[in-house]
């Protein structure tokens, strides 16, 4: 397969697929040995720039109406449900902290979950149950789910807007971690690199006990 | 977030608006009604303590962590009494952080000098936590924008409305984890091991009196720390009694002795293994174990 | 409105929508007095050759994947596998006993085995036959495939969680002895023989009848 057959066929299978596709599902359904990776990459050029561009959803590939033409994007539109404040500030401490508690969870917002907000993530397909942490009383973690990369358009879990910087400035422990000290912004603790995506899961195996879902 | 930053100047304005918009709930308010919360939301807009406290701390306008906590627990107490004053019922929560921060404060304003020995953590290390909480309470928020501005599927941005075959790869994968292989295995295991259960047989307990002369029979040989798990007796045969009964009366049993001065115990969490051993009063002290009875 | 941004917001309209649109459909979406025709036609032209085409079909236009690529497009829908309660729990068995012969298998499960369990684990490549038992009669013995780490992700067989997890995951209470044991399958046993090549070929279903006694 020539680099531009190549390149028509993933445009095409991209085009007509109704959710995001891997990599490896791409290369699953084209001939042995094709580069694809390379091909994404080019393709992704080409689209860059147009109405429809080639986005990177959960490690997955998508093409994507460009977010500056949603405006004209009226008939199809579906209102999304509504979160409450409550409700997002839980998604969002979910997101960065999980796997997470229920208990971490009131601990980071002060006030206890009221019995709806859990339900309603869970109903939207935003979060789900990881495991059980290993502490006394086992209590069960919160993660997200795909569907919520998907619907806030990230590439994966590590793209997490700002998580990097949180978790310099130890932002992202549930409790004051013992060597927090008030950050001298002088000297900018940016020099830290986000962990990798690997690295976030292997913690998260050691911390949690078998991912169940 | 932003129409509630400036309590609590705004706030009886803040609560005459809330007031007037129950007038005529739209559907939204009506589904905050339903919750738990309502009370809390609908009344004053903030969700509970620390989100007032951070709506505070943003006033003074410095970095969260070297904010004046006691200017914080003034201005918070003056929030809750103008609360009171306007007769509202405030939550609890509410009222214990106000106590705790009238607390916190006056340990904060005593010279360190004059404080007494206390076995409570630091004024300023309790400062500095609360200001931690803060800070990361404020790292949430932000969050939230920063989630919510990104372009969101079906809002801003669209997938194939179209798609011309579902593209569905073939799949081989088997939908179960090693958690679900662990627990098939110990369930077919565990039916092997009650097999030969006889649910006609009386299940005896091992009784106190046993647990007892047992374990003082198997006293002079604890020299070292051992498990409770160890020093309990295994099931001898399959109708006698449990493992659970041998755990439960032997802990008994050791509680006793230890309260008699012939034994010691320790463990060093909740949840952890217990250990006992002999009492070591004649032993030399210093072999670093710790000797609380 | 200038003609690329007109040209992007047409392709993305069309790339949205649920169905052809016609030229009045896509122009009543836009501002008035835009050359819908003329960017239509540039549209077209732009995707001419690549594996997504501009089609107009009965006076509505939509882009479809190329014809020369349909054969990428052909679908077969496959979910993943549920495994019968008896397959995972025969699976369990065989992982952690492996090389076992169907009698001992049968003995742990304190039922018999229905032919079909075994070629089920089989078909989906989760066991295989692993050799001869030294023992009279000289049952076959069946162990775990390579795939079947890939499946549960284990490195090893070695990796599979032992009775120490299994009493941290809450699997088993006080009332389970504590000598209970679970074996380790990595530690190869001797007590076997090499099966026959042709033996793997053939023996597999016969074996199956026999060994029921």
């Amino acid at each position: 397969m020539t680099p531009e057959t190549l390149e028509r066929a993933i445009e095409a299978l991209l085009f007509a697929a109704d959710g995001p596709l891997s990599a490896s599902e791409i290369a699953y359904r084209l001939p042995e040995g094709a580069e694809v990776g390379k091909a994404l990459a080019a393709l992704r050029a080409r689209y860059s720039g147009r109405g429809v561009s080639l986005e990177i959803i959960n490690d997955r590939w998508q093409f994507r109406t460009a977010p500056d033409l949603a405006y004209l994007m009226v008939e199809e539109r579906e209102e999304p449900r509504r979160l409450s404040k409550a409700a997002l500030e839980t998604l969002a401490i979910i997101a960065y902290h999980q796997p997470v508690t229920r208990a971490e969870i009131e601990s980071v917002r002060g006030v206890g979950l009221s019995r709806g907000t859990l339900d309603v993530l869970h109903e939207m397909n935003l979060i789900k149950l990881r495991g059980r942490r290993r502490t006394p009383g086992r209590p069960v973690t919160y993660g997200t789910t795909d569907y919520f990369l998907e619907q806030f358009s990230l590439p994966s879990l590590a793209d997490l807007p700002g998580a990097a910087e949180m978790r310099a400035a130890g932002l992202l422990d549930i409790n004051v971690p013992a060597d927090f000290m008030v950050p001298d912004p002088s000297n900018g603790q940016t020099t830290e690199d986000p962990l990798l995506l690997e690295e976030m899961e292997e913690t998260e195996f050691a911390q949690d006990f078998f991912e169940k879902d | 977030m932003s129409t509630r930053d400036t309590a609590p100047k705004g706030f009886e304005n803040d609560v005459l608006q809330r007031r007037l918009d129950f007038d005529g709930p739209g559907p939204e308010v009506a589904e905050e009604i339903a919750s738990d919360e309502a009370l809390i939301l609908d009344l004053d807009g903030y969700e509970g303590p620390l989100h007032v406290l951070l709506a505070l701390a943003r006033q003074q306008k410095v970095d969260l962590l070297k904010i004046s906590i006691t200017r914080l627990a003034e201005q918070y107490l003056t929030f809750i009494q103008e609360a009171r004053r306007l007769r509202f019922a405030l939550a609890a929560d509410y009222l214990v952080m106000a106590s705790w921060l009238a607390y916190l404060k006056s340990r904060l304003l005593l010279p360190k000098t004059e404080r007494k020995a206390t076995n409570e953590p630091a004024p300023e290390e309790l400062a500095l936590s609360l200001a931690y909480r803060l800070k990361k309470l404020e790292a949430m928020r932000k969050a939230v924008e920063a989630l919510t501005s990104r372009p969101q599927l079906r809002r801003d941005v669209f997938a194939r409305g179209d798609p011309e075959a579902r593209l569905i790869i073939p799949s081989s994968r088997i939908e179960a984890n090693v958690f679900d292989l662990m627990s098939a295995y110990v369930t077919q295991r565990r039916r092997e091991l009650e097999r030969h259960y006889d649910p006609t047989r009386r299940i005896e307990a091992y009784s106190l009196e046993d647990a007892r002369d047992n374990l003082r029979a198997q006293l002079p040989k604890l020299n070292n720390w051992t498990a409770l798990d160890e020093v309990a007796p295994q099931p001898r045969s399959a109708g006698g009694p449990r493992r659970v009964s041998y755990v439960a009366s032997t802990l008994s049993a050791s509680l006793e002795l230890a309260k008699e001065g012939h034994l010691q115990l320790q463990q060093l969490a909740t949840f952890e293994t217990l250990y006992m051993r002999k009492r070591q009063a004649l032993i030399n002290k210093s072999d670093g174990a710790s000797n609380d009875a």
